[in-house]
């Protein structure tokens, strides 16, 4: 493509945007500049329309280092101990190339933690397809899985947990979501911020290619639509090797402090990441594109602007450092290369060899963009159509409990986990499924106690009710963390919505982000940082509006970690904390046939108290087993216990649909010991471990292996033959 | 009748397998290598050659990011 | 007694096989650019995807500066364990008979296994008994081991995976193998990843507390 | 000079992405194929072309597993 062809509307720029831009640099920008400005302008770079709402967010806590605006946040995990996190979308380039849009997507998010200097240890995942019997979704969920194994495998980082939902909402806009997490020193962080006039600026990684030009603007921030085919040679390719080689270089050139900066090159390349240094250490930078390692000839400045080439860092070097900075690179054979130098001009000046080709104020670029008000209103019928009914009303309480645990969105992820590596740097001490969150031990870094993370948000609640359902992704998350013994630290987000303009997305935004405010609010824990992918609406409408929560914990006592399974015969279970279930905007809801328009208010303060109960129990010590009732309630909850653990079980509950299969936050499913289950503060005793069918008193029994084949087969049968 | 399909990473897309062949030759003393591309080889029995094109599109190649080239064969596989 | 173990640049288990060592011996890293073996007494070549794992599984590696100065010390009869990667360079570089494919479900697959010892007549296998089950994780994409026919005598197969417990389609169930000297291994499961039961099992310690046996 | 080398499963040996092709096919409306085998493709710019083979022996392919055809292409690359 080239750019004189190309106005401003094609780059996604709006007429009064372009005046803006033409009235900030005082005359009308070139190719390049505007090349330049349509991306730093774009939605996925400058957050238009959610960088408002974004400040009503809690953002400070005892243990924040880095709070949003940095690569990732930062938070102490103790024993001079640094926990960096972050979650990330690549949603729509995985809508178009599955494998190598995920795959790129892990890389992002890779590069996000150690650009503030912490070493990977833990990938999540947080994936949303259509439903399982439409091929296309099959054909995006399964060369998803393999695009995030393929990086996180590769590249040593293990994945340790996600979550994935299937609904028909997301057929046309598949959504996947990564978190990485990582650790350091306290003494190794670095920040992003250029400083230091005369300072060399230096590439690091893979050579330059055309990969994703034009896609932050046109991938990021447009509706999918047909001409996606003119879009798809710039498809990103990820080279695993390559970040390996990265990741181990810069993590020793910040031991031995040879860097004053370091951001890594995300979208829009080296135009976002070298604009965002000058702009956070108020300087100007001055770029030589012809000194840029090209993987092809022929490429012109505007392309080696905004190439989104992966596996790429940019930093910044004392001259005096720069010998010893090449020669390090060299050891770990990554490219490094001088490519311009720290200037005290406040703009970001683009040479081509001697000659001028680009000139633009740095704070037009990042922070005196144009944001916009949103204009929410709130829909007065429906804006999803029932789900398809999958379920008879009539079906008995067993069959319910076996359609509800094939349900894609409740069986076993085993399909998908197993395809990634779980326990590379033997941190991991709960793998998926066999907890509630995913937990890693700190020892081999010299730390004390462990850390647990989990991510969690369910599109179809929020759905039903915006607020709500995102107070209760967050309780959730908590929920899963309190299973293990663990206390949040830190809360990250990504919120990926439909388009923002409309009013009734607006309103799904707005009431979504004040719910995740409040909960934060009531449950003390600060968002360190996020992501904010809008626009997802592929032709069949808005995907549900799926505000994706992800959080870091920690816990002080590895070898007490309870364990989803039942452990032991005779063993007395019981349910803790505070569930109040409903059918609104459950699993069984949906399979038969139904999407409810509001969920049962709650009381914030009342669930983060059941909260403290849960952890205080776990913390305890000599519980064997705790899980949270999530998905398809305490039956479906019942059956995940007496699965994981190989036991049967006799309980005696309420017998209606609500108590049964109703969903609600709150609740969690402990066994152990009776003198012990007996002593917990207000737990409820409904039962006792043993045989080897889960009984449900006046409700029916069902075999173990019964419940076992339903719940690991179902996702292994949607892609027999 | 046989059919073989040649599969190449398309023009100016990333191909670390070529780069790191290409780094590993010289290592082994043959000199004057360049340009080395790593791609798939598909070979396959059918009745309609004409049908071949289609399967590349659909199954066989990923037109995003590789390119193909279809080579009739005149005998069948053993 | 001294561990030495390789780091490829895309070595991703170097680091875990290296703690698994040190709690049975002393061990160091060898990187895969020097030639010198700094008088270690056996070499564990790590998982992970050495230069990428382009073009084929351990193909490059096995030609790095390091990988001739192991093969050296291998011919002399020094002991050497590759695992998982490890194993594919051992048997690209000829260390070991036969090769590594592609799992049958053509999927990355990671699972705790069950391996049953055949032979603990190895410097690896010495602490165990014959018959021992052992819980070991796999994690691989190219781990079905192929080797043609009679080019695999019986008391060369060191591990099989237990009834049931094949995750990969390899021949026969074989696990892990071992050269006609005895003295070079290979195998598919991570036995660094089993050396603490608080991460799962401590039963892959049992190879390495094997190889800490043999006279430094 | 441009030389092509074709990289096949050797003969016996289990190719399960030959036989995933096999079975995706006919589930798109493609019938009557048969022995699909897949294998890898590499080209490269050589000085001299005889030591191509030497290539192949020592690292392009393995022959334990796989056998290899060396194809002497008249045109470099682009
Ligand atoms: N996409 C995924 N990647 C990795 N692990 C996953 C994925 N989806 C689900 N899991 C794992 O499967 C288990 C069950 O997932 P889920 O039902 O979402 O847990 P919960 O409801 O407790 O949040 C968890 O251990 C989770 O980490
Ligand atoms: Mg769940």
């Amino acid at each position: 493509m080239s750019l004189a062809a190309a106005p401003h509307r094609e780059l996604g720029l709006t007429d009064a945007e372009f005046d803006g831009i033409c009235e900030r640099m005082g005359r009308e920008p070139n190719a390049l500049e505007l090349a330049v400005f349509s991306l730093m302008w774009s939605e996925h770079c400058a957050y238009k329309h959610s960088k408002k709402l974004l400040r009503l967010l809690p953002t400070d806590g005892p243990h924040i280092l880095m709070g949003p605006g940095e690569n990732a946040g930062v938070v102490d995990v103790g024993d001079g101990l640094a926990a960096a996190f972050k979650v990330e979308s690549h949603n729509h380039p995985s809508a178009v190339e599955p494998f190598q849009g995920a795959a790129t997507g892990v890389g992002g998010i890779l590069r996000d933690i150690f650009a503030v200097g912490a070493r990977p240890v833990a990938i999540l995942d947080s994936l949303r397809f259509g439903e399982l019997d439409s091929p296309r979704s099959r054909y995006l969920f399964d060369w998803a899985v393999k695009g995030i194994g393929h990086y996180g495998n590769s590249i040593g980082v293990p994945t340790v947990g996600g979550e994935v939902y299937f609904e028909p909402a997301y057929e046309q806009n598949c959504l996947v979501n990564a978190m990485c997490v990582g650790l350091a020193p306290r003494e190794r962080l670095i920040r992003s911020a250029a400083a230091g006039v005369g300072n060399q600026l230096v590439l690091l990684g893979a050579r330059t290619g055309r990969d994703g030009i034009g896609g932050a603007s046109v991938l990021a921030s447009a509706e999918l639509s047909e001409e996606d085919e003119s879009k798809r040679p710039t498809v990103q390719i990820g080279d695993p090797f390559e970040e390996s080689k990265l990741v181990e270089c810069c993590l020793d050139l910040l031991e031995r402090e040879l860097l004053a900066s370091l951001q890594d090159l995300g979208a829009a390349g080296l135009s976002s990441s070298s604009s965002e240094m000058a702009s956070k250490g108020e300087v100007g930078l001055d770029i030589d594109v012809s000194r840029v390692p090209l993987r092809e000839a022929d490429m012109e400045p505007f392309e080696i602007m905004i190439s989104e080439s992966q596996e790429r860092m940019l930093c910044v070097v004392e001259p005096r450092l720069l010998d010893d900075v090449l020669a390090l690179c060299e050891r770990w054979d990554v490219r490094a290369t001088v490519i311009g130098e720290v200037t005290d001009t406040q703009h970001l000046r683009v040479f081509d060899g001697d000659e001028l080709v680009g000139d633009m104020p740095v704070d037009a670029l990042v922070d005196d963009v144009p944001l916009y008000e949103l204009e929410p209103e709130e829909p007065s019928e429906p804006i999803y159509p029932d789900p398809p009914v999958r379920l008879d009303e009539e079906a008995s309480a067993g069959d319910t409990l076996l359609a509800l645990l094939a349900s894609p969105n409740i069986a076993s992820k085993r399909f998908v986990f197993e395809q990634y590596d779980a326990v590379v740097g033997s941190r991991t001490i709960r793998r998926p499924q066999s907890a509630d969150a995913a937990v890693l031990v700190l020892e081999p870094d010299g730390g004390s106690g462990a850390l647990a993370v989990s991510i969690d948000g369910n599109g179809r609640r929020v759905a039903c009710d915006p607020y709500t359902g995102a107070v209760e992704a967050v309780l959730e998350c908590a929920r899963n963390l309190a299973c293990v013994g663990a206390e949040p630290l830190g809360l990250t987000n990504c919120l990926n919505f439909g388009n923002p303009e409309k009013p009734h997305i607006a309103w799904q935004l707005t009431r979504a982000v004040e719910g995740l405010r409040d909960a934060c609010l009531a449950l003390g824990v600060p968002v360190v940082g996020g992501n904010v992918s809008l626009y997802n609406e592929g032709g069949g409408g808005p995907i549900y509006p799926t505000p994706v929560v992800g959080m870091v914990g920690k816990l002080p006592e590895p070898s007490a970690v309870p364990r989803t399974g039942f452990a032991e015969e005779g063993h007395a279970i019981a349910v803790v904390g505070m569930f109040e279930p409903a059918l609104a905007g459950s699993e069984l809801e949906k399979l038969r046939g139904r999407l409810a328009d509001s969920l049962p208010p709650l009381d914030l303060a009342a669930h983060a108290d059941a909260l403290v109960r849960v952890r205080a129990a776990v913390r305890g010590g000599g519980l064997p087993t705790a899980h949270d009732i999530s998905d398809g309630g305490l039956a479906c909850a019942l059956a995940e216990c007496c699965i994981e653990g190989g036991l049967g079980a006799r309980v005696s509950v309420d017998s209606d649909d609500a108590s049964l299969f109703g969903e609600g936050p709150g609740g969690v499913i402990v066994a152990g010991p009776r003198e012990l289950i007996e002593s917990l503060d207000a737990a409820v005793v409904i039962g006792e471990v043993g045989g080897e069918v889960l009984d449900i008193e006046g409700v029916g029994s069902v075999p173990v292996a019964e419940l076992r084949a339903a719940y690991e087969g179902a996702i292994p049968a949607a892609f027999a033959s | 009748m046989r059919a073989r399909v040649l599969i190449r990473p398309k023009a100016g897309i990333l191909d670390p397998q070529g780069q790191a062949v290409e780094r590993a030759l010289p290592a082994l003393g043959f000199e004057g290598v360049a340009n080395v591309h790593v791609g798939r080889l598909i070979e396959l029995d059918v009745e309609d050659a004409s049908e071949v094109p289609q399967m590349c599109e659909r199954l066989l190649a990923n037109p995003l990011i590789e390119d193909y080239e279809v080579v009739e064969l005149k005998e069948e596989a053993a | 007694m001294k561990f030495g173990v390789v780091r490829f640049p895309g070595s991703c288990d170097e680091v875990d096989a290296l703690m698994a060592c040190r709690r049975f011996a002393e061990a160091e890293l060898l990187w895969h650019g020097d030639t010198d073996l700094q008088g270690i007494d056996a070499v564990v070549v790590p998982g992970g995807f050495s230069y990428g794992d382009y073009l084929r599984v351990g193909a490059i590696a096995r030609f790095s500066p390091l990988m001739e100065s192991v093969i050296e010390f291998a011919h002399e009869g020094g002991p050497v364990l590759g695992i998982c990667n490890g194993f594919q360079v051992l048997c690209e570089a000829g260390l070991l008979p036969g090769a590594l494919l592609p799992n049958d479900s053509l999927r990355f697959v990671c699972r705790q296994v069950d391996v049953i010892v055949e032979n603990t007549d190895t410097p690896f296998t010495r602490a165990c008994a014959a018959g021992d089950r052992l819980s070991i994780p796999v994690k691989h994409t190219t781990g079905r081991y192929y080797a043609p026919e009679g080019t695999l005598p019986d008391e060369q197969v060191v591990l099989r995976y237990a009834p049931g417990h094949n995750p990969n389609g390899s021949m026969d169930d074989v696990a892990g193998v071992c050269n006609e000297g005895g003295n070079v291994m290979g195998l598919m499961p991570h036995p660094e990843h089993a050396v603490d039961l608080l991460t799962g099992s401590a039963d892959g310690g049992r190879l390495f507390e094997s190889l800490a046996m043999v006279p430094a």
